[in-house]
Order: C-alpha cells, then sequence, then structure tokens
C-alpha cells in the first residue's frame, strides 16, 4: 500500500515537472531554441505573482491571472528584440545568451528580494487533501497534477486546431516557406515565447504555492524541466507530461528508500532512458 | 603529373608580432615565477585565482570554441578531481602534489563514462546533458560519507605543510609553512597554466589541430577529405577532463576545504569561465588571457556591490555574444591584424609565389 | 585492364521516389567520364553514392578490385575517391593552403611537412597560389569552385568526382577552369564530371551518360549522345 | 501601359557570389511568362528576388507601379505575389488541408479560390485532405503546393520547377489546370526546364543563361537553334 501511495504522490509531483516543462517544449518545437533562463523564469514569475499577492491584497490564483499578461509582454519582447537575434546555424549564441540572462535574472531577483526562502500562502488549502479510495492526496498536489493535464490539453489544441498553431508547426518546418505565406517568423516567434510564459506563470504560482522559493532555485528547475522533455521526446506535449511523471515517480520512489536519493533518483531515471531510447519515449515522427 | 617541381616550398607560422610576444612572455613568466620574492602574499592568491580561472578558462575555449562542443557541466571535472585529491591525501595519506596527478586521471576516466551520455544528445542538448551529469556526480559524492557528505570536509591541517618542496621554500624564504603552501601552489598553478596553454598551442599547430579546426568550420567538407570528427572531439573533451580535473584538484589544495555544493558550483566554475572566454573571444588562444584580465578587474571594482557584479557581468556576457560576437580580442585582432598565438601556415617560396605575389595578411 | 570504378545495378530510393534504378557503368584507368541530365535526374544522388555518405538500397560499388559498397565515407576517401561538391563548402576560417593541408595530411595519412610541397604544387596548378594565404571565407565563387578542385586533388585521390564545378561561372572563368581539369586529366586522372554546361563537359570528356530519373537512358561519345533524339526530348521537350 | 509585374536591372547575391546581373523582365496583367534556362542560370533566383525571399534594391523589382525590391516576402504576398517555390516545400507536419490553409494565413481574402474551388481544380487532393502532405505522390505534393499558394487569390503566381521530378503524364495534369487558373484571373510567371512545355503555355519566354537574361520574345518568333544556343551556350 506505501508504494502506491509513493507512485501517486510521484504521479502528482510529476505534474509539477510537466508544468515546469511544457513552456521549453512549446519554444523548442517552434523554433528549436533552448532557453537555459527558463528555470529563473519561472522563478521570476513566482516572485511576480508573490509581489502582486502582497501590493494587491489578492489571493494567490487571481494574482496568477493579473501575471499572465505581464509575462506575456516580457517574453514577447525579450523573444523579439534579443532572442531573435541568436538564432541560426550557430549553436553558440542562443546558449550563451540564455546562459547570461539566466545569471542577470537570478543576481536582479537576489538584490530586489535578498536570498531569503519566501512561499506563496494559499491559505487552508495548503494542509487540505482528499481522499482517493484508499489514499490521501493533497488538494493542492491534485490541482498541480490536474492544471498540468489542462495546460497539455490546451497546447494541443492550439497546435493542432488553431491557425496560429498550424502556423507555428509550418513555419517550425520551413520560416521560408512559411515567409511566402504570409507568416512574419520574428513576430510569430515572440507570439510563441509570450504564450510559454503564460505556461511559465502556471508552472510558477504551484512552485511558488507548494514549496519554499529563493532566487537561486531555477536551475535546478530548468534541469527538470529539460529531462521531462528529452524523456518524452522532443516535440510531443502528451510525451512532456509523461516525462514528468516519470521524473516524478523516480523522485518519490527513491526519497522512499533514502531521502538523500530524492533527485538523484530522477536524473538517474533521465540517464537511462537517455541510455535506452536516445529520442525519447514518443518522438515526433519527423524530426 | 605535370607540376612544376616541387622544391623551394617552406612553411612557416612565425609572424613579427609573435616573436615579440614570445620574447615578452618568456620575460613575464620568469617574472611570475620570482613573483612571491616581492609581491604580497594576498596579491599572491589573487594571481593564483587569476592563473586558475585562466587554465579552466582555455579548457572550456578548446571544447566549446575548437571543438563545437558547449558544456555548461565542466563544474563535474572541477569537483571531480578536487574530491580524488581529498580522497587520496585524507584517505590515501599521499602527498597532495601526487594527488593532483591522479585527479586528473579520475576525471580523464570520469569523462569517458559520462561522454557516452553526453555524446548522445547534440549541441543545446549537449549542453544541459553536461550539467546534469554534473549534478548526478554532484549528488553521488554528497553520499561519501568519509568526506563529509553533503556538508564537506577539510584537509588534514599537515597535509599541505608536508609536501614534499614546502619545507624546502620555507626555509629559502623565510616564511611560515602556510605561506610556503601557498607560494607553492602559486607556482604549480603557473606552471599548470603555462603547461595548458603551451599544450593547446601545440595541438593547434599539429596535423590534430589542424583536423579540429576544419571540423570547427565545416564537418561535412572535413569528413569527405578524410578527417574523423567523431574522434578528434571525443579526444579533445577527455583531454580537457584531465586538465579540468587537476585544476580543480589544485584549486582545492589551496582552499584546503569542500563540500559538494561549492565544488561543483556552476557558476563558479562554469559560468564565470564561460564569461571569460565570450568577452574575451572565444575560439581564441589570446581571448581568454583578456577576458580572465576584465574578469578580475570587474571583480575588484565591483566587489562591494554584491550580486551586481554577476548581474553586470551576465550583461556584458550578452552584449558581447549578440554585438561582438568575436568578443574583446577578436574586435582589436580584426582591425590590427596582430596574433600573439599565430597558428596560421603561411606558404612562402616555390617557383612562382614570388612571381604572383601573396595578397592578404594574417587573420584569426 | 581493371576498371578504377564499376557500379553494378545500384538502386536508391528516397520514398516513392527513386533516384538511381539499376545504375551500370564503369570508368576505365584514364578515363574521363561526363554525367547529364536535368535537374532532379539523381545524379548528385548518384555521387553521393560512391563517396558513401549516402547508402545504396541494391547493387554493388567496386573501386579499384575491392567491394567498397558499405564502407564509410572517410575510408572511400583514403583509398582514393576525391569529390568536390556542387555547393563549394570551404573551411572558411582557414586559409586557402590550410584548405589542401587538411585534406593532404588527413586525406593521404600523411604529415604535413610532407604534403605541403605537393599542396604548393596543386595551388600552382589550379591558379591559386597567389590567394594560398588568403581564408577561404574570402575567395570568390570562381576561387571556391577551383579550392574545390584543389582540395579534392590533395588528397591523392585515383579518381575524382566533379560535381557542377563551371556551373555559376562566366564564360572566359569556364574556359579557364576547364582548362586546369584537361591538364589533370591529361596527366592521367580518371575523371567523373557531373555538368550543365555542356560545351565545356564536351571539350573534356571522352564518354557521356545520360541519366533521366535515375535511369541511365544513354551512354557514348559526346557527339552521338549530343545528336541522339533522346538527349534532346529530354533536354528540350522539342519535337524533332 | 505600366507592366504588372517588372524587373529593372536586377542583381542578387549569395555572399560573395552574384546570381543575378541586371535582369529585367516584365509580366503584363493576363499574361504567362515562361522562364527557362539551364541549372545554375539564375531562374530561381530570380523568382526569390520577386518573392522578397532574398532582399533587393527597392526600385529593382516593381509590382502594380510600387516599388517592392525591399519588402520582405510576408509583405510582397500580402500586396499579392504568391509563389509555389522549387521543390514544392510542403510542410510535413501539416495535413494537405492543413497545407492549403496555411496559403491564406491570417487574413481574409475575396476572390475566387477558396477550400472548395482548390478541391474542385484537383478533386483527388479532397480525398486525401487528412493524409499528411508527404505522404502523397510527387505530382499530388505539386497540387497541394499550387492550391496552397492559391488560396491567396493571388494577382500574381510565380511558379518554380513545378515539372521537377515528375513523371510526363503527371505534368500534363498539372499543366491542364493551368488555363482556369488563368482565367480566374491570376497572371504567371512559370519556370520550366521542360523547354517545349514552356513554349505550349506561354504568351512570352525568357532564356537565361548565367546569371543574364540571353533571349527573349513570343513563342513563335524564337528558333530551335536560338534557343538551343541560348539555353547551352552552344550550337547543336
Amino acid at each position: 500500500m506505501i508504494w502506491v501511495d509513493t507512485i501517486v504522490q510521484g504521479v502528482l509531483l510529476g505534474g509539477l515537472y510537466a508544468l515546469f516543462a511544457a513552456g521549453l517544449s512549446l519554444v523548442f518545437g517552434v523554433m528549436r531554441l533552448v532557453n537555459l533562463a527558463h528555470g529563473d523564469l519561472i522563478v521570476l514569475g513566482a516572485f511576480l505573482i508573490l509581489v502582486i499577492v502582497s501590493a494587491l491584497g489578492l489571493n494567490p490564483f487571481l494574482a496568477a491571472l493579473v501575471a499572465m499578461p505581464v509575462m506575456f509582454c516580457l517574453g514577447w519582447g525579450l523573444q523579439y528584440v534579443v532572442l531573435n537575434r541568436t538564432l541560426g546555424d550557430d549553436i553558440l549564441p542562443p546558449l550563451l545568451v540564455t546562459f547570461g540572462l539566466s545569471i542577470v535574472i537570478q543576481n536582479a531577483l537576489l538584490e530586489g528580494f535578498s536570498a531569503d526562502s519566501r512561499r506563496i500562502s494559499v491559505g487552508g488549502l495548503e494542509a487540505a487533501s482528499v481522499s482517493l479510495g484508499p489514499i490521501a492526496v493533497g488538494v493542492m498536489p491534485l490541482l498541480t497534477f490536474l492544471s498540468a493535464v489542462a495546460v497539455i490539453v490546451a497546447l494541443n489544441a492550439l497546435f493542432y486546431r488553431t491557425a496560429l498553431g498550424r502556423a507555428f508547426r509550418a513555419t517550425s518546418d520551413d520560416p521560408v516557406t512559411a515567409g511566402l505565406m504570409g507568416v512574419d517568423p520574428k513576430r510569430l516567434f515572440a507570439t510563441a515565447t509570450g504564450i510559454a510564459m503564460i505556461v511559465v506563470t502556471i508552472a510558477a504560482l504551484y512552485l511558488g504555492t507548494r514549496s519554499n522559493i529563493d532566487p537561486t532555485i531555477g536551475p535546478a528547475r530548468l534541469i527538470y524541466a529539460f529531462e521531462a522533455v528529452i524523456i518524452g521526446g522532443l516535440g510531443s506535449f502528451w510525451g512532456t507530461l509523461a516525462g514528468g511523471v516519470i521524473i516524478g515517480v523516480a523522485q518519490t520512489m527513491g526519497a522512499a528508500i533514502n531521502p538523500e536519493w530524492q533527485i538523484l533518483a530522477g536524473h538517474v531515471a533521465f540517464l537511462l532512458v537517455l541510455l535506452l531510447r536516445p529520442r525519447g519515449l514518443f518522438p515526433r515522427a519527423n524530426d | 603529373m605535370s607540376a612544376p617541381s616541387s622544391s623551394g616550398w617552406t612553411v612557416e607560422t612565425r609572424t613579427r608580432a609573435a616573436t615579440g610576444f614570445a620574447f615578452f612572455a618568456v620575460v613575464l613568466i620568469a617574472l611570475a615565477f620570482a613573483a612571491p620574492l616581492f609581491v604580497s602574499r594576498s596579491l599572491l592568491q589573487d594571481l593564483f585565482l587569476i592563473l586558475t580561472m585562466l587554465v579552466l578558462a582555455q579548457n572550456w575555449n578548446l571544447l566549446a570554441g575548437y571543438a563545437g562542443l558547449v558544456s555548461v557541466g565542466q563544474q563535474a571535472f572541477v569537483g571531480f578531481g578536487a574530491y580524488a585529491m581529498f580522497a587520496c591525501v585524507s584517505l590515501g595519506g599521499l602527498d597532495p602534489m601526487l594527488a593532483i596527478l591522479i585527479a586528473g586521471m579520475a576525471a580523464a576516466l570520469l569523462s569517458v563514462a559520462t561522454g557516452f551520455f553526453v555524446f548522445r544528445l547534440q549541441g543545446a542538448y549537449f549542453a544541459i546533458g553536461t550539467w546534469v551529469v554534473a549534478e548526478v556526480v554532484r549528488l553521488v559524492l554528497a553520499q561519501w560519507r568519509a568526506l563529509g557528505g553533503g556538508t564537506g570536509t577539510s584537509l588534514p591541517n599537515a597535509a599541505t605543510r608536508d609536501m614534499a618542496a614546502v619545507q624546502w621554500i620555507a626555509e629559502a624564504f623565510s616564511v611560515r609553512a602556510s605561506q610556503a603552501a601557498d607560494i607553492l601552489t602559486y607556482w604549480l598553478a603557473l606552471l599548470l597554466c603555462c603547461a595548458t596553454i603551451g599544450f593547446i598551442y601545440w595541438l593547434l599547430r599539429t596535423r590534430q589541430g589542424l583536423g579540429l579546426s576544419a571540423v570547427r568550420d565545416n564537418q561535412e567538407a572535413a569528413r569527405s577529405v578524410g578527417v574523423d570528427a567523431r574522434r578528434i572531439k571525443w579526444a579533445v573533451y577527455v583531454c580537457v577532463a584531465f586538465v579540468t580535473g587537476m585544476a580543480g584538484a589544485l584549486i582545492y589544495v589551496q582552499k584546503a576545504r569542500i563540500s559538494p555544493d561549492a565544488a561543483f558550483s556552476v557558476i563558479d566554475w562554469t559560468a564565470y569561465v564561460i564569461f571569460i572566454v565570450v568577452i574575451g573571444g572565444i575560439g581564441t588562444l589570446e581571448g581568454p588571457i583578456i577576458g580572465v584580465i576584465v574578469f578580475f578587474v570587474l571583480q575588484k571594482s565591483l566587489a562591494d556591490f554584491g550580486s551586481w557584479y554577476l548581474l553586470v557581468l551576465g550583461l556584458i556576457g550578452i552584449a558581447v555574444m549578440l554585438f561582438a560576437p568575436r568578443g574583446l580580442w577578436g574586435l582589436f585582432s580584426d582591425r590590427t591584424g596582430i596574433q600573439f598565438f599565430p597558428v596560421r601556415r603561411i606558404l612562402k617560396g616555390g617557383p612562382s609565389i614570388d612571381h604572383q605575389g601573396t595578397r592578404g595578411g594574417p587573420h584569426g | 585492364m581493371q576498371p578504377v570504378l564499376d557500379i553494378s545495378a545500384v538502386n536508391k530510393r528516397f520514398g516513392a521516389l527513386t533516384v538511381a534504378d539499376g545504375v551500370t557503368f564503369s570508368l576505365a584507368p584514364g578515363e574521363a567520364l561526363g554525367i547529364i541530365g536535368p535537374n532532379g535526374a539523381g545524379k548528385s544522388t548518384l555521387f553521393n553514392l560512391i563517396t558513401g555518405n549516402l547508402r545504396v538500397d541494391g547493387g554493388r560499388i567496386v573501386f579499384e578490385g575491392s567491394d567498397v559498397t558499405n564502407a564509410p565515407p572517410m575510408q572511400r576517401c583514403l583509398m582514393g575517391i576525391g569529390r568536390t561538391f556542387q555547393i563549394p563548402q570551404p573551411f572558411a576560417k582557414l586559409t586557402v593552403f590550410e584548405n589542401l593541408l587538411v585534406a593532404g595530411a588527413f586525406g593521404s595519412r600523411a604529415r604535413e611537412a610532407e604534403v605541403a610541397a605537393r599542396c604548393g604544387d596543386i595551388l600552382v596548378q589550379t591558379g591559386l597560389i597567389g590567394r594560398a594565404n588568403v581564408p577561404a571565407g574570402q575567395l570568390s565563387l570562381l576561387e571556391r569552385k577551383r579550392l574545390e578542385l584543389a582540395r579534392a586533388l590533395a588528397t591523392a585521390p585515383r579518381v575524382l568526382l566533379l560535381d557542377e564545378i563551371a556551373g555559376g561561372l562566366t564564360e572566359g572563368e569556364c574556359t579557364a577552369l576547364v582548362g586546369t581539369i584537361r591538364d589533370i586529366h591529361r596527366s592521367g586522372m580518371s575523371i567523373i564530371w557531373i555538368e550543365h554546361v555542356l560545351h565545356a563537359l564536351n571539350s573534356v570528356v571522352e564518354r557521356l551518360l545520360v541519366l533521366d530519373f535515375g535511369k541511365v537512358i544513354g551512354m557514348g561519345r559526346p557527339d552521338d549522345i549530343m545528336a541522339s533524339k533522346e538527349v534532346r526530348e529530354i533536354y528540350l521537350g522539342l519535337d524533332i | 501601359m505600366n507592366a504588372l509585374l517588372e524587373t529593372r536591372g536586377l542583381t542578387a547575391r549569395y555572399g560573395d557570389f552574384q546570381a543575378l546581373f541586371g535582369v529585367d523582365m516584365q509580366l503584363d496583367a493576363g499574361e504567362t511568362v515562361a522562364i527557362i534556362g539551364a541549372n545554375g542560370a539564375g531562374k530561381t533566383t530570380l523568382m526569390r528576388s520577386i518573392a522578397g525571399v532574398l532582399v533587393n534594391g527597392p526600385d529593382e523589382v516593381a509590382f502594380d507601379g510600387q516599388p517592392i525590391g525591399a519588402l520582405p516576402a510576408a509583405q510582397v504576398m500580402a500586396r499579392g505575389i504568391a509563389m509555389v517555390p522549387e521543390g514544392r516545400k510542403l510542410f510535413p507536419s501539416l495535413s494537405v488541408e492543413e497545407n492549403l490553409l496555411m496559403g491564406c494565413f491570417g487574413r481574409k481574402v475575396e476572390g475566387p479560390w477558396r477550400l472548395e474551388t482548390v478541391y474542385g481544380l484537383f478533386p483527388v487532393l479532397k480525398e486525401r485532405r487528412n493524409n499528411p502532405g508527404t505522404a502523397l505522390s510527387g505530382g499530388q505534393q505539386q497540387m497541394v503546393a499550387i492550391g496552397r499558394a492559391l488560396m491567396s487569390n493571388p494577382r500574381v503566381l510565380l511558379c518554380d520547377e513545378i515539372s521537377l521530378g515528375l513523371a510526363p503524364v503527371v505534368i500534363r495534369d498539372i499543366y491542364a489546370a493551368f488555363p482556369q487558373i488563368r482565367a480566374a484571373g491570376a497572371s504567371l510567371v512559370i519556370v520550366e526546364q521542360d523547354i517545349g512545355q514552356a513554349l505550349k503555355v506561354a504568351d512570352r519566354v525568357y532564356c537565361m543563361m548565367e546569371g543574364r537574361v540571353t533571349l527573349s520574345g513570343r513563342p513563335a518568333e524564337l528558333s530551335r537553334e536560338d534557343i538551343h544556343a541560348a539555353y547551352f551556350g552552344v550550337h547543336a
């Protein structure tokens, strides 16, 4: 019974990792860009929600809604002004610029908020739990997982059911030909990053409400997100969710054996997948 | 073939600037070795820092700038080397000097094992893959109770004082043993730095170095003229791990205290190093030297401003990457054509080269 | 005499598209063979099959008596198959001389010092000696095409595959380059040459092979081939 | 009367490589112009320059009397010039219908061409509307590429090498659609290696060699020998 509980907790934790990863997956899917500042942007989003909560006295969920348009604009501008300049055949510029951005965001947050740990309070929800059969699960972990599923469903719908998603896929295939169809790849990329930042805001809400945050925890989140994306297979949103769940389950199982093995177990699961299925579990057919 | 006579060709790599620089460099290195005679202990420690950062930077530059392997996980080898040295000294009772060498070999072995994973990833994924590997190594070593687990440990007090040469230095300079140990580690850093730069310079001037440059420029074409791109990249990855591991061990001989978080810090051992190389000029031997000076000047002048230092460093790094991707040295070298470490093979002589004349100068 | 290169019944498909369909021919030592055919006929693909950049689906490729059908590209280069790329692929940051030095040192497994003189001679032969110490990225198109040729020669090939080396050049440039290739051929080099600039091609090669939809549809003396009805139909779509 | 589309002294380079040397060409409303020439003659470069994939001097290309040479592809397309690119360039991640819909991305366009009318022109596409574009035969892929360009109801349709790699009977089927496309109001520029085909459909022909126009005129005015010379640079 203890193992079933461990696995359920792991699946729910995987929801959080899938939320971290979904934005990364979206940006990679559209423009083959790996943003090394992704984890720090999640932390930035969490601090933004924190500021809105304390300044306007809003409920964290409402505060996240307020933060979304701000983060969208930030992502749009960042992509349009900075990151678009780095796209090309050479892999160095995007890597080094986003790595620099990661350091800049971390230290700007340190300057603004100090190194103290903080938490976004959701009051009674934090301790609330519901019974699923014989197992009690926390309301917040459950909410996180359901949000992750909702985000994946929404991203799939956006990608495969809308004109914008069609343009994303077409531009990802061939930006020059997409240009002949009237697409301006630079604006389209900026829109994609903007949308990714909305997902980042949702991830930030749950990161900040479920654990303590400080300005330096971004890179670890980037690594979990990256592992989830690779395990799932590049370009597959459902794969990303599966990847997040695998990391989550591996971590809770590792922690059940020895609390110090939690993070290590997640990484080992990732390396095993890399060894056995280098292209991930659900690779997109035409990559 | 109806080719003209093949006599009279010569190949030169020397330039006037380089000859001048070589003379200057010899004087500088001699001065640097003599430095313990006339500089303060704190300045000596600063110089130690500069030299070790330069070793790490030259290695990362070889890896990313020449072999195209952009790693953000080099802290794996710094930390692993440091821990290997600690194990040899604290648990095995070896002399730290010998332990440094063993640490390099341990890091090289680690690179062979991890290369098997990360070489399955391309480009940006290679980068994060190396980072994951570094995290795994950190987490595993944090389980090593004998070396302090997650909180870390210190070298036995006697270990550095009992190093082979410390006693001799202490007598020759009439200083205390702890200061003599500083002098020794400084000399080792200087030696490692000169050896690293010398090795990379030598490598670039060999056939393999030429092949490496060809792979960097156009991998497909390099394969079609018989260059084994994969083997060259592997060799560079392992060599760089060896030297990085030794540098890590040396840094921690001087620090004498280790913890997993410090020894595997991505900021200290990779972020700083990347900024040094990018700001100075990636893909040149001169770039990291310029970069380390800028890095150090910035650090000294912004020392009182806490995280502003890294913030400014990050912004400068981004700006250089976007607007001057060849770095400060690139800007200078493009304008003047000056190179201190020429690797260009210049063809001279022959039956008709003088007749037609050579155009164009040395370009980096 | 044993042929330098013997291609028999080579097939290659990309999905629904057949790019090589039972291609069979052989090249005698010292021979120059031209390959023509419309865009998309499978000419460059055929080169990639010979050099090993693509794997054949069926058939055999024999080079100087040894079967190289499954050998990797690097090994074929070392055995003596030299090629130029249709779109020049110089090592842009290396100088022209260094481009040759790489090819010489790796392509014929020799030390740099041993090949330096030979590279110098090749630079003279291909007319690049005046640009020997200039980074290859600064070359004009003609010079890049010459560099492709020179770099392939530096690997000390036994057979030279030229892929549209005269394309995109002006009349005068083309004439000069053809002169160089003719000299190389006269010195005994076996050559296979894909070219759209037919007058250039026909002034060098002894035999023409016509490729269409991956099939060999004609092979023979250039004059005969140019006069043949099939070629005119394929190239011009004219009813003559 | 001004030409609908005109290039004046158009030059184009890829880095150091000059691909076009002062090309003058014009297309009148309602006309079909064919560009012929060997591989590497500069035909595709000319198409890409007009379509805005390559950016030129503003006055080197004029459409409806307006300079468009410096506009990027998306804006050229918005003015009413659509291109069927060489090699078809279907989006492999998209189904046939999605490929078609990409043709009118981001705008409502008035005109005869909608999904239904494109399916009317190429009925086979309707049967395969949900297949990935890449699962189709070469001829069907070419129909998708043409249909996709038509979806924006262009005033000028640029067709680059549409017979490339296709069997003669398939080429005939595709060209059978052209009268309908013209009747619906589009003027055409066709790049073709198959000279016979080009001469059959074109009102005027430009022959290019090595980045220059070496011959132009109405098909009836051009002798086979002239074309042969302009095409290969040798007399047969």
